[in-house]
């Protein structure tokens, strides 16, 4: 098996460039890659959009600021496209200001939406947002006597994920519920970087306990490596 | 003269009395929380948390917290043997394809055709949908949780909402701190009020049409 | 967490009635819940719907029938959805004969509608069998600039399916490619009975290796016992 | 006076010589599988397998076959260090979502357009797509593999396909045993021809439009 590259935080972060589309891992912080984001913002990289399941946390006050929170704070995103940004105020603040546009898609279409751009599927045929602000625009599709909504696939052009154990060769192994939004935004962009906490040889992950194969992961970062 | 009072406990309680061993049951942020607390010993029932869980347990001992174990809001919390974890995907595949029974979220605003606000107040606060309008969709059994009255003594249940929907006709059950409303035919139907409250006084205090079911019981819940 | 009834194959197959459209798992014969498969022949059953890889191996002169080939030959099926019948001549020659209706479907597109079924989508956007017989009286949609097949969603009655290990809450682990479409029967049929060959303690799965949740599982046969 | 005598052998071996280190390829069953016998040392393909595994390994030893562990033609395989499985779903995701570089496929017919037709003669024989729709719709580069004359004198590469197509102007390289050819613009290109064979035999037995490309060169496969 071919073994990837194993790369500092910092040389990841310089792969994202302005105007890209980043697809990031994570729920509210949990299986966020912390390390990644943490020198994106240090490189001030800005314009870009951002797929994430939330805007995670932002509490200064109580010295919560979790995931993606950095970032937005650091005006990175002129995008967002989220299922939910009400525990990052500074999100809010930016859309009522016209600074950043954000755009509000249900938890399971914004999930489905990704695997459908990293499975070669053209969009999704969901009941879920119909009556709702969410089908304005959109295509409505007959199948039988239901009325489906069509969302269309979401690809992007960076993926940075978190990982708890990746083998040198970028098979990846995610722990509990930080899993989530992971194993779809690797396979939905063209460029894909996780973070892990271990990195083990190439044969050390039981082949039927990977969760992410290691076809869709391009650079390998060590959490804790800036 | 009754004094209502606000009492999101027996609105927990009595949700909680809906289900029966087996069933599988998420349940939103903040009141439906509580849910979890007073179901029943002999009933098994299990939570499914739609950030990848099936088998959520109670919350760990301080100190004990994982870093990779959360709920939909971010709170440390540990999984039942048996659990599963899986992607975003997947539990929401489980949602949208009907293999939870019952849902339980809180309302900005829910109305007499089953559609329910909670997302969005526009140019005020907006949290996003999150993982709610497909949980609404795809859930066998809708139950709305909500304290009957607002602060302002408004009804908490409409002739129609005035807010962006989170769903459109898909409530079936709303559970207030007065009573347990079911939605059919446009209408709410009293099935069970709660005492002090009564019948006549959740008329009176309810500003949508509502219906007296045959045989409509008090509930100590 | 709640235990499944245990109970053997010869009530599993009885659980199968005629006109039910009953999804198999397995692949030319590589985790298929044989034990199942062989009651159902001996039930006599017929005029079953059939969603299913293929139709698996008939190669009587060679001694070699795999998967769901015996029901093929005991004329269980009126109709099959399925990717291949190559190595199933019986198959071939019911369909001439005009006994069972045919319908091939391209792997891909039968594993996502049968998935789409389970997780409540209508269908699938595809662009698999544009420009090929497939596309014969199916709709297409426009998506951007490109073209899809919209393929509907396939829900069953009864998913026959079988895994290395169950756990008795009905937690499910397939071993390496006798995986294939297993999972995906599991979702979307109305009855799930798995085939397993080993049963353990509740528990005794790490939940990061479940394939299956438990919800998806209705009943548990052991493998090897009529 | 040139004699065709059919050769598997070199089309496998010129096959091969495509795929850098770290490419992704499936092989279809037959002439394809071959083809894993003759990739250079120095050189590392993934090979993906339709059923649900990556990283497909030599058949096993005599005895050793894994009742849980088949390729798609339901022989028994073996997975190397570094390989993973999946269900199908997520194999053909792989598949239709490009990340299969190379799919390597038999023919019944292929055409000039870039046609392929390899599952069904109506009325005679009919085993099924099954995979190789998916596997021409989505990987990158598309080979088709073939003898280059029928048992008749025929030849396989036509103008129009006139079976029931597996694949739509998806194939990008056709390598037969005469020589390997690029379509585009509606026409086989010649890029290399395997001696014995002349760019002038192999034009006097292709019945399709035919370009012998500038460079054209002879290779010793």
């Amino acid at each position: 098996m071919v073994e990837k590259p194993v790369i500092s935080a910092a040389q990841a972060a310089a792969m994202v460039k302005p105007g890209h589309v980043v697809h990031v891992g994570g729920f509210l912080g949990c299986g966020s890659p912390d390390g990644m984001i943490a020198e994106l913002v240090k490189s001030g990289v800005t314009g870009l959009t951002l797929v994430c399941n939330d805007t995670a946390v932002l509490d200064e006050k109580n010295g919560r600021v979790t995931g993606v929170a950095p970032l937005v704070k650091a005006k990175a995103f002129s995008r967002v496209i989220v299922s939910h940004i009400g525990t990052n105020p500074e999100t809010q603040r930016q859309m009522n200001a016209g600074e950043t546009e954000v755009t509000l898609v249900p938890q399971g279409t914004l999930a489905e939406r990704v695997r459908a751009a990293g499975f070669g599927l053209g969009g999704i045929l969901t009941p879920t947002g119909l009556g709702t602000e969410v089908e304005l625009g959109k295509q409505k599709i007959l199948v039988g006597d239901k009325v489906f909504l069509l969302e269309e696939a979401l690809p992007g052009d960076v993926a940075l994920i978190k990982a708890a154990k990746a083998d040198k060769a970028g098979n990846l192994v995610f722990s509990k519920t930080a899993r989530n939004f992971n194993p779809l935004m690797a396979t939905a962009c063209k460029l894909v970087i996780v973070e892990a906490e271990e990195l083990v040889p190439v044969g050390a992950i039981d082949p039927d306990h990977v969760h992410t194969p290691s076809i869709f992961v391009d650079y390998i970062v060590l959490a804790g490596r800036p | 003269m009754i004094e209502y009072v606000e009492n999101k406990e027996v609105i927990a309680r009595r949700i909680a009395r809906f289900f029966k061993t087996g069933d599988v049951v998420n349940l939103g942020i903040g009141l439906p929380t509580l849910v979890g607390n007073f179901v029943p010993a002999d009933v098994t029932v299990i939570l499914q948390s739609e950030n990848g869980l099936i088998g959520l347990g109670p919350a760990p001992a301080p100190g004990a917290a994982d870093k990779d174990l959360t709920n939909a809001g971010a709170m440390p919390v540990t999984i039942l043997p048996g659990g599963a974890f899986f992607d975003s995907a997947t539990s929401f595949g489980i949602i949208r394809g009907g293999h939870v029974d019952y849902t339980v979220l809180g309302v900005l605003e829910v109305d007499q055709e089953g559609n329910l606000a909670n997302y969005k107040i526009p140019g005020k606060m907006v949290p996003g949908m999150g993982g709610a309008m497909d949980l609404t969709t795809g859930s066998r059994v809708v139950i709305a949780a909500t304290t009957h009255l607002e602060k302002s003594g408004a009804s908490k249940l409409k002739r129609r909402c005035l807010l962006p929907l989170t769903a459109a006709r898909e409530v079936n059950i709303v559970v207030t701190d007065v009573g347990f409303f079911e939605l059919l035919g446009g209408r709410f139907h009293l099935v069970e009020y709660f005492p002090p409250y009564t019948p006549d006084w959740i008329v009176a205090h309810t500003d949508a049409d509502l219906v007296v079911r045959e045989g409509c019981a008090a509930c100590e819940c």
